[in-house]
């Protein structure tokens, strides 16, 4: 049945115990996302330590996709280079503009190959990259602010 | 409401839509449980429409050829139709290319009153001046409202909702004062399903002398609506809701109103006199039509006026009403539903919108497309009203003429496999 | 112009419009002129269009449904083969229901940069400030700046015409100064088929940092245009004009400028966020669709696009340059007959507008029409330019990839006809 | 054929000939009327003499069908009572608007039957209308500058 395709138990596990949830101090930038079609939103904090990213940490409300999919996140970033992350985030954002074309690499992206049934489902690509927008966003803020 | 009609022969009326045979997601039987987004449309308006690009298509009113002719006359002839229709003369039907539009023209044509003449005056807003809406409106009627009073100066104010979902009505005569210029509000929410005491809106707003400004689109699909009757001064809605093209809008205006008003989009079609420093302008509706227009998407619309009167408007709201009601006991009967809007029949239509504990709208919408059910899930174009009604988003089942009882339980059914699906019940 | 591609096969194109096989007044086979207005569509543009209607018919970008998906993906590959039609990105088009919107959309739209934030200055205008024009425009390029101008207070100014129906550029460096701030002119002429250098006109408007905006609507239809090359900012265009549907036209605009530019119409899908006292807004192409769009039509001008880059521009361009010279010849033949426009087919499209000495145009029309000759007759919606030209009003051939050498004879001698008929020849 | 049932030589011979063309004084009241699509104007004055047409002179530029109708309403209307002359104006105007379904009087409308054959063609209604329009127009203005 397409419907387990999709919603692999990975992602419900993700879902009902988010990683990482919860919004700390100390941070260097914040960013605020919102989904303008179905209202779902999320706050999301970094904090760099030179140029590696030391924490993330956000809140927000939506879907199971977009909420696995910032937990997800923040186990593929946490402790890595900010070069390393912006890899794994555009090998996400790849896989989830693929419309099931693309094959992940479960070494880049771990739990996130989860998704990879999502991306066949057009309308939930913008839910699953919801956190991910609000991470690149909050990490060009900070370097800005450092700049 | 009862009816002494024979009850529409869904199975007859359903062999018209030919996408209602397909099927989506592995083979699953089309439920269409969508037509508050847009509906489909019957091979008699599919036909209608190519019989004209097919015989008669040509630009109107500008040429004094043969196709020209035939062309302008089913244009006129359809809006003739249209106008009969909501209970209104021809010349009160101005075509858009959809109700936003509509809202938008009216709201800017207001905002051009401040550089018309004096017949323009009583368009004219500025500081001081009350523009009115409520919380429960589509974004087609809130936001032009809010642009039109950050352009001018005026006030925006609303009406609040109840927890019922119905209009809040209790600070009515505060809210409708000497100060107000425009009460903008819609006939049947989109998200509740409301249906909103029109006439006794329109009477406040006529005692200080504002304009009322009415969102048809939930409404004129549905049932008889007459806007004479009803005293609106400016109504719209959307051929594509009502089994015609999308691409096409109907806004109607109060004959003297339409003639006061200053154009909107300029260009031609809609001129009277046009030198290089300087332009006057057409009566209307023709001022109101700049460009070229939506020919055969006019005529289609037309087509689609007469499938829904072949029917009846009042046996489709008899048909909706039914199915409305199986929805709301249904829904009821699940636990862990809230139904957002009137939890009965009375004073409402067939838009059910819900929330399932536990399960955000948009996998609830995926659990039920993959079932072949489909509906919307998100704030349906009404944030607002979401926020006050405490839900994030809502999945939203809406009824037409074609849907049946049996695609009413499919809905139930698919609610319970969704919460079986996330483990909630 | 020459080119090596085998010419049209002018009677399979034909083949493919159902309405050319048809007759006018008492059976007379048609002969229709007058794509210039409108075009004509091929059965597969009809066809395209139903087949998306049977099927995939849904609201775009709203829902999570299958349907909807599948009419999103319809919808936005439109836009994609429609953008690489004109040599643009996917996000550079936005639909609007014809050119006259897309003209508006951008006088309003910077007449709302008064309300808006910094990143709109550039868009903003008032007293002092320069809008350009031509003497030749469509009303549609030409009153929606008046009416700009008169709501800020800036100066409308315009190129004249020659007396050989070319653009008077001798006042360019006086016209195109510091205080321009827009620069909007026509890319061929709807009347005298004259084009204009767009090209060198965009570097003096560059030069003093003024927007450019290009009508292209009688262009793109009938010639390989590239905006990127041509440098304008904005341009707009109609689908109708080029054998898709009523109800659809085009905006281009450079994205960063798009990017910039603040909203126009408002309502639902061009939204970020919504509250009931302020929104924020989506970025373009959404920012400037406000309501359901025009799905269907996006779709079937899709496939018009596919028709003609089949057949391809340049042998369409080719073919009407042939019908143009044997047009231009044959008038110029006639006694009594004075073309409106180049008399040669150097920089210069299918439009041949003309004056029968002693007939006025709405005579020679009904002559010609009696014949199933169907031309236009009047002011074309450019009342400045006749009055420029000296004609109160004219008679307009205009052609199209489906028309044929014998069409152009029986033009010819229906003039004669007319000549005889009204006794001045 | 259909051109010469529209074109009827009457109208032909107004064109050619019209009747009472030319702008003279004294005048009660002017009117300007213009056909937006294809430009046409006529401008036509109207002397009343107590509760009759005096005189109705006019000028413009126009199709054959456009003058050749002013030139009519000349020969209809001076003289009459104004009664007797919006009774024929109406006459004129039903003719017209009847889509070649009306049949005309020709006690009421003399030469004004021969534009029996023009009703068929929408297109060039407003045209035969034209002068008529204004004739109304300058009537009521002459009205409103006695009352
Ligand atoms: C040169 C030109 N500009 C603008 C327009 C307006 O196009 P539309 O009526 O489709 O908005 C036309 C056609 O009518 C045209 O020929
Ligand atoms: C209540 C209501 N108002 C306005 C609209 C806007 O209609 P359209 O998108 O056709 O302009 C809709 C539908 O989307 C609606 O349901």
């Amino acid at each position: 049945m397409q419907l387990q395709q999709m919603y692999q138990e990975i992602i419900l596990d993700h879902y009902k115990n988010p990683h990482g949830r919860g919004l700390r101090d100390p941070f260097d930038a914040e960013s605020h996302q919102i989904n303008p079609t179905c209202g779902d939103e999320v706050t999301l904090r970094v904090k760099l330590d030179g140029e590696t990213v030391a924490d993330v940490s956000y809140d927000g409300q939506g879907c199971s996709i977009s909420q696995a999919s910032t937990s997800v996140l923040t186990d593929l970033v946490v402790g890595k280079p900010i070069g390393e992350a912006f890899k794994k985030m555009d090998a996400f954002v790849e896989l989830m503009q693929g419309r099931g074309q693309v094959e992940p690499d479960e070494d880049v992206l771990e739990d996130g190959i989860a998704f990879a049934g999502v991306a066949k489902y057009p309308a939930r690509v913008k839910c699953a990259l919801l956190g991910w927008m609000a991470f690149k966003d909050a990490v060009s803020r900070s370097e800005g602010a450092k700049a | 409401m009862t009816t002494t009609a024979a009850p529409l022969d869904v199975a007859t009326v359903r062999a018209d839509f030919p996408i209602l045979g397909r099927t989506v997601r592995e083979g699953k039987r089309l439920v269409y449980l969508d037509s508050g987004a847009t509906s489909q449309r019957p091979r008699q308006v599919l036909d209608a429409e190519r019989a004209f690009l097919e015989i008669a298509n040509a630009a109107v009113h500008r040429g004094a050829h043969q196709l020209a002719e035939e062309a302008t006359d089913a244009y006129e002839g359809a809006r003739a139709k249209i106008a009969a229709f909501v209970g209104v003369d021809f010349g009160e039907i101005v075509f858009t290319k959809n109700a936003t539009e509509g809202v938008n023209l009216v709201a800017y044509a207001m905002g051009n009153a401040a550089t018309s003449g004096p017949e323009a005056d009583r368009f004219r807003l500025g500081p001081g001046d009350e523009i009115v809406v409520t919380e429960m409106e589509h974004h087609a009627n809130l936001v032009p409202w809010q642009q039109l009073a950050e352009r001018t100066g005026a006030t925006l104010r609303w009406f609040g909702v109840t927890d019922e979902g119905r209009l809040d009505l209790s600070d009515v005569d505060e809210l409708i004062n000497p100060r107000t210029k425009v009460v903008a509000f819609t006939h049947q929410s989109n998200v509740l399903g409301t249906v909103n005491p029109v006439k006794s809106i329109v009477d406040k707003a006529q005692a200080v002398g504002a304009l009322t400004v009415l969102d048809a689109c939930q409404s004129v699909p549905h049932s008889k609506v007459d806007f004479h009757a009803l005293g609106v001064d400016f109504a719209v809605f959307s051929g594509h809701k009502m089994l015609g093209p999308s691409g096409i809008g109907v806004l109607y205006g109060k004959r003297a109103l339409l003639e006061a008003l200053p154009p909107f989009l300029t260009g031609g079609s809609m001129i009277e006199m046009v030198q290089m420093a300087r332009s006057t302008f057409a009566p209307p509706p023709q001022r109101f039509e700049a460009g070229s227009p939506m020919t055969s998407q006019a005529v289609a619309l037309g087509a689609a006026v007469d499938y829904l009167s072949a029917i009846g408007m009042d046996r489709i709201a008899a048909h909706e009403h039914v199915l409305t009601e199986a929805a709301l006991k249904g829904l009821a009967e699940i636990p862990g539903v809230r139904v957002v809007g009137p939890l009965d029949t009375e004073d409402r239509g067939g838009a059910v919108s819900f929330v399932v504990e536990g399960v955000h709208a948009h996998d609830a919408g995926q659990v039920l497309d993959s079932l072949g059910i489909e509906v919307r899930v998100g704030h349906h174009c009404a944030w607002p009203l979401h926020r006050r009604m405490d839900a994030a988003a809502t999945v939203r089942a809406s009824f037409y003429l074609y849907n049946t009882l049996d695609e009413v339980q499919a809905l139930l059914d698919g609610v319970r496999e969704t919460q079986k699906f996330f483990g909630v019940a």
